[in-house]
C-alpha cells in the first residue's frame, strides 16, 4: 500500500523535534497501549493487522491523530471487522451483545507477562524454505505495491540494491495482514546506495539498509 | 491527575474518552482482564528501556568474547542479559567504528527494539525523522548534533521486516562496567548521538 | 519536492467524490481565486511560485484546508516573503506599513480582464533550445527529486518511458519557482506503459502520458 | 450571504473571515484594486466553461477542416473560437475513438484547461481522483458509471508542465451543431464519461 504512512523520502514534514524524548506523556496512552497489547490474545488478530488497520486511516488523520490513539483506533477497527463489537458500542462504550465466554478468553496479568518476556519468534527453521539469492547478488525491488499491507518502502521500489546478509527464513508480513497465513520465506538485508536512491542531490558516503522478504525481489 | 500541568487540551480529553470508553467495553465483552493492563504497563516502565541496553553495550565493551556473541548472534547475548520479548526477538547490534556510523529508523510505522530500548520517543516516531532520515541522514543527525566526518561511512537501516536494531557506540574513556553503563544513552543506541 | 501535494499512485484515499460537481460553493472562494489572480500583477510572484507555495504547507493542512483556502494562504505566504506585508498584518489584515506607490501598481479592471484573455504563452522559438531527443526514444526520468518545486511526479522518478511528442521550447518550472529565470528548453510528451509503472497489479490496456521537460530525463 | 442554506461551520466562517482580511489589507496596501477583483470573478463566471469546449467540440464533429485544425494546433483552433487566455495558452485536443479513450488529470495540483471548460469541479481537485486515476484508470472510470472494454486503449494524460488537455469525446447521432453542443458535458470533455 502506497499510503501516507510511507513516508521514507518525503519533503515538507520540517525539522526533527529532537528534544520530543518522551515516550508517554498521558495517561490514557499507557491505557492505550496497554489495551491493544491485552486484547490481542482474546480477538484473532496480529501485528501486521494492527499496523495495517493504522495505515488505513485517513491519511490527514493518520497525520494528526496521536500515536498511541491511533493504536487504539486500528484495535477498534480490527474488533469491528471481526464482528466482536458492533458501531454502537464503540460509539458509547455500552455492551450491546454478549460473546461466547468459551470463544475469546482474556489473558490473565501472570500470563501476558510471561508470553510478553518470552516473546513469539517469527523466524523458521532454515530449511523451511531454500534462498533465490546469495551474499552479493544485485536484486531489483518489484514495482508492484498491492493496496493491502506491504513491507517494501516506496523508495526502493523498482530500484537496485545487493543483498548482504541473508536473514534466514521468516514470516511474510503481506499474507499474515491478510489472514492468509505465514507463507515462510528467506528475508534478505539489501544495501542500497544514496545516489541510486536521491540522483545526484544524494549525500555523499551515505547508503541504505532495508530488511526485504524474497517475494519483493528479482534478479537485477 | 499526574497531567495537571498540561494546558486544557480538548482533543486530547477526547482522545482520553475515546480510550476509556474502549478500555470499558472491552472488559464488559470479557475480552480483556483489567489486572493484565495493569500489569503490562508495570512491566513496560519497570522491566524495559535504554538503561537495558546500556548494559548490554557496557558488558560488550569490557568483554570480548561476549562483543563477538553480541555482533554474531544480537539476540541470544542479550536474551544472556535477561532481556527478550515482543519486539526483541529478533535483534541485531550494529557496530559504529572510527569509519562506520549506523543510524536506525522504521520509515513505516516506528518498529524498536523495545526489550533493549523501551518504547520509542516521539522523535522516533515523528513524520520529518521517518521522512528525513533516509533521505538526508547526515542533515538529520546534525540537527542532533552530531556532526560526521565526511569520510564517514554512514549507514541507515530500515526495520522494515522483523529484524530490530541497537546500535554498539564507540567506547568512551574508561574501564567499570557500571560507569561505562551510565555513559550510554539512548540516541547512542539508535544513531543520533555519539557518546 | 516529494509532497504531500504529489498524489499520483497513492492508495488511502478512498472513493472518487463523482458528484462533487461544484466550482465554488462559498461566495469568500471566489473573493480568494481573484484575489490570487489579482495580487500577482503588482507583487513579484508567478504561477510557479505560487503552486509551490502551496506545496509548503504542513501536510495535515494540505490535505484538510480548503482549495481555494490554500490558494490565499499561498498568497500570504509569498506576500510575506516578498516583504510586501509582515506577520502582524497579516494576522488582523490592518495595514501596519506604506509601500512606496511606484513599485507596486494594482492592475485596474480592464487590463486585467484583457492580460487574462490574452493569456501568457510560456514557449519560446523553435530555435531557443535544440532538443536532445527524438520521436521514439527510450528515457529514464532522473532519480533526484529537488527539494524544490518541480514537476516530475514521483509515481516516474526512475521510470523509463518513450518520447511520444516534442511540445517545442517551453519555460522550465523549476528555474521558474526558485526565481532563477525561465531556463528554456525542450518539453515531451512521455508515454509510460501501467506495467513498468505498477508492475503486476497494473490495469490492462493503460498507460499514461506525461510532459516531462528534458532536464528530468537522461537516455535510458 | 449566498449561503445561508448551509450549515453552519466556523471553519468554513474562519476561511471566510481570513480571506477577507487579505483582501481587505491588500486594497489598502494599494496592491490590489476592488473594481479589478469584482471584474475578474465575472470574467470566469460568464466567459468560461463547458459551454466553451462544448462549442469547439460541436464544431469539429461537423466540421472535417476545423478538426483536422484542432487536433493539429488546438491552441489556434480553439482561440479562433474566442476562448483563449490563462491555462489555455497551450491546449492539446485529444481524440477518442472506438479503441482509444484518454483521459486526463493533474495529479501534482489541479491543473485544468480554463478557457474552454472554466474552472474544475471538486471532484478533479479530490486526493482520490488524483491519486488513483493514474494507478487504476478503469476502477476510476467505473466510478463514473463508464466501464471500458478490455481492448479499449486506455490514455491517461497527467498535466504536469504547461500543456492543457481537452478530449474530443466521439460524436452521438445528430447533425445540428447547436444540438450536438448541447450533448457534449464537462466530464465528456476530460474524460471521465461518454456522451
Amino acid at each position: 500500500m502506497d499510503g501516507i504512512h510511507d513516508m521514507g523520502g518525503m519533503h515538507g514534514f520540517g525539522a526533527v523535534p529532537t528534544d520530543a524524548e518522551e515516550v508517554f506523556v498521558h495517561d490514557w496512552q499507557k491505557r492505550a497501549f496497554a489495551l491493544c497489547e491485552t486484547v490481542a490474545w482474546a480477538a484473532p488478530f496480529n501485528s501486521d493487522q494492527h499496523r495495517h488497520a493504522i495505515e488505513r486511516m485517513p491519511p490527514a488523520a493518520y497525520l494528526t491523530v496521536d500515536y498511541f490513539e491511533k493504536w487504539a483506533i486500528a484495535c477498534r477497527t480490527l474488533l469491528l471487522e471481526a464482528g466482536l463489537v458492533d458501531a454502537g458500542e464503540l460509539e458509547n462504550g455500552k455492551k450491546r451483545f454478549d460473546l461466547s465466554p468459551g470463544d475469546h478468553t482474556p489473558v490473565g496479568a501472570a500470563e501476558l507477562i510471561e508470553a510478553t518476556q518470552a516473546g513469539a519468534p517469527m523466524s523458521y527453521p532454515e530449511g523451511t524454505a531454500s534462498p533465490a539469492f546469495q551474499i552479493g547478488t544485485r536484486v531489483r525491488v518489484s514495482r508492484a505495491s498491492p493496496a493491502g499491507h506491504t513491507r517494501a518502502p516506496r523508495y526502493v521500489r523498482g530500484q537496485v540494491g545487493v543483498i548482504e546478509t541473508d536473514l534466514g527464513v521468516f514470516q511474510f508480513a503481506d499474507t499474515m495482514a491478510r489472514g492468509d497465513g505465514p507463507n515462510p520465506q528467506h528475508c534478505y538485508t539489501v544495501r542500497f546506495e544514496a545516489r541510486d536512491l536521491w540522483g545526484d542531490a544524494a549525500e555523499a558516503g551515505t547508503s541504505m539498509r532495508l530488511d526485504l522478504w524474497e517475494a519483493y525481489l528479482d534478479p537485477a | 491527575m499526574p497531567h495537571d500541568h498540561h494546558d486544557h487540551d480538548p482533543l486530547e480529553e477526547g482522545a482520553a474518552l475515546r480510550v476509556r470508553a474502549l478500555e470499558e467495553l472491552m472488559i464488559a465483552k470479557g475480552l480483556v482482564d483489567p489486572a493484565a493492563l495493569d500489569a503490562i504497563v508495570e512491566y513496560y516502565e519497570r522491566e524495559t528501556g535504554p538503561r537495558n541496553g546500556a548494559a548490554v553495550v557496557a558488558r560488550a565493551w569490557t568483554d570480548p568474547d561476549y562483543r563477538a556473541w553480541l555482533l554474531r548472534d544480537g539476540s541470544a547475548a542479550i536474551a544472556d542479559m535477561g532481556f527478550s520479548g515482543f519486539q526483541g526477538e529478533h535483534i541485531r547490534v550494529l557496530e559504529n567504528t572510527g569509519t562506520v556510523h549506523n543510524v536506525v529508523t522504521c520509515t513505516l510505522c516506528s518498529c524498536y527494539p523495545w526489550p533493549v530500548l523501551g518504547l520509542p520517543p516521539t522523535w522516533y516516531k515523528s513524520a520529518a525523522y521517518r521522512a528525513r532520515v533516509v533521505r538526508e541522514p547526515r542533515a538529520v543527525l546534525a540537527e542532533f548534533g552530531l556532526v560526521l566526518p565526511a569520510d564517514t561511512d554512514v549507514r541507515v537501516w530500515d526495520s522494515t521486516a522483523e529484524i530490530r536494531y541497537l546500535v554498539l557506540p564507540i567506547r568512551p574513556e574508561g574501564t567499570d562496567v557500571d560507569a561505562l553503563a551510565a555513559m550510554v544513552t539512548r540516541n547512542g543506541m539508535i544513531g543520533t548521538a555519539a557518546l
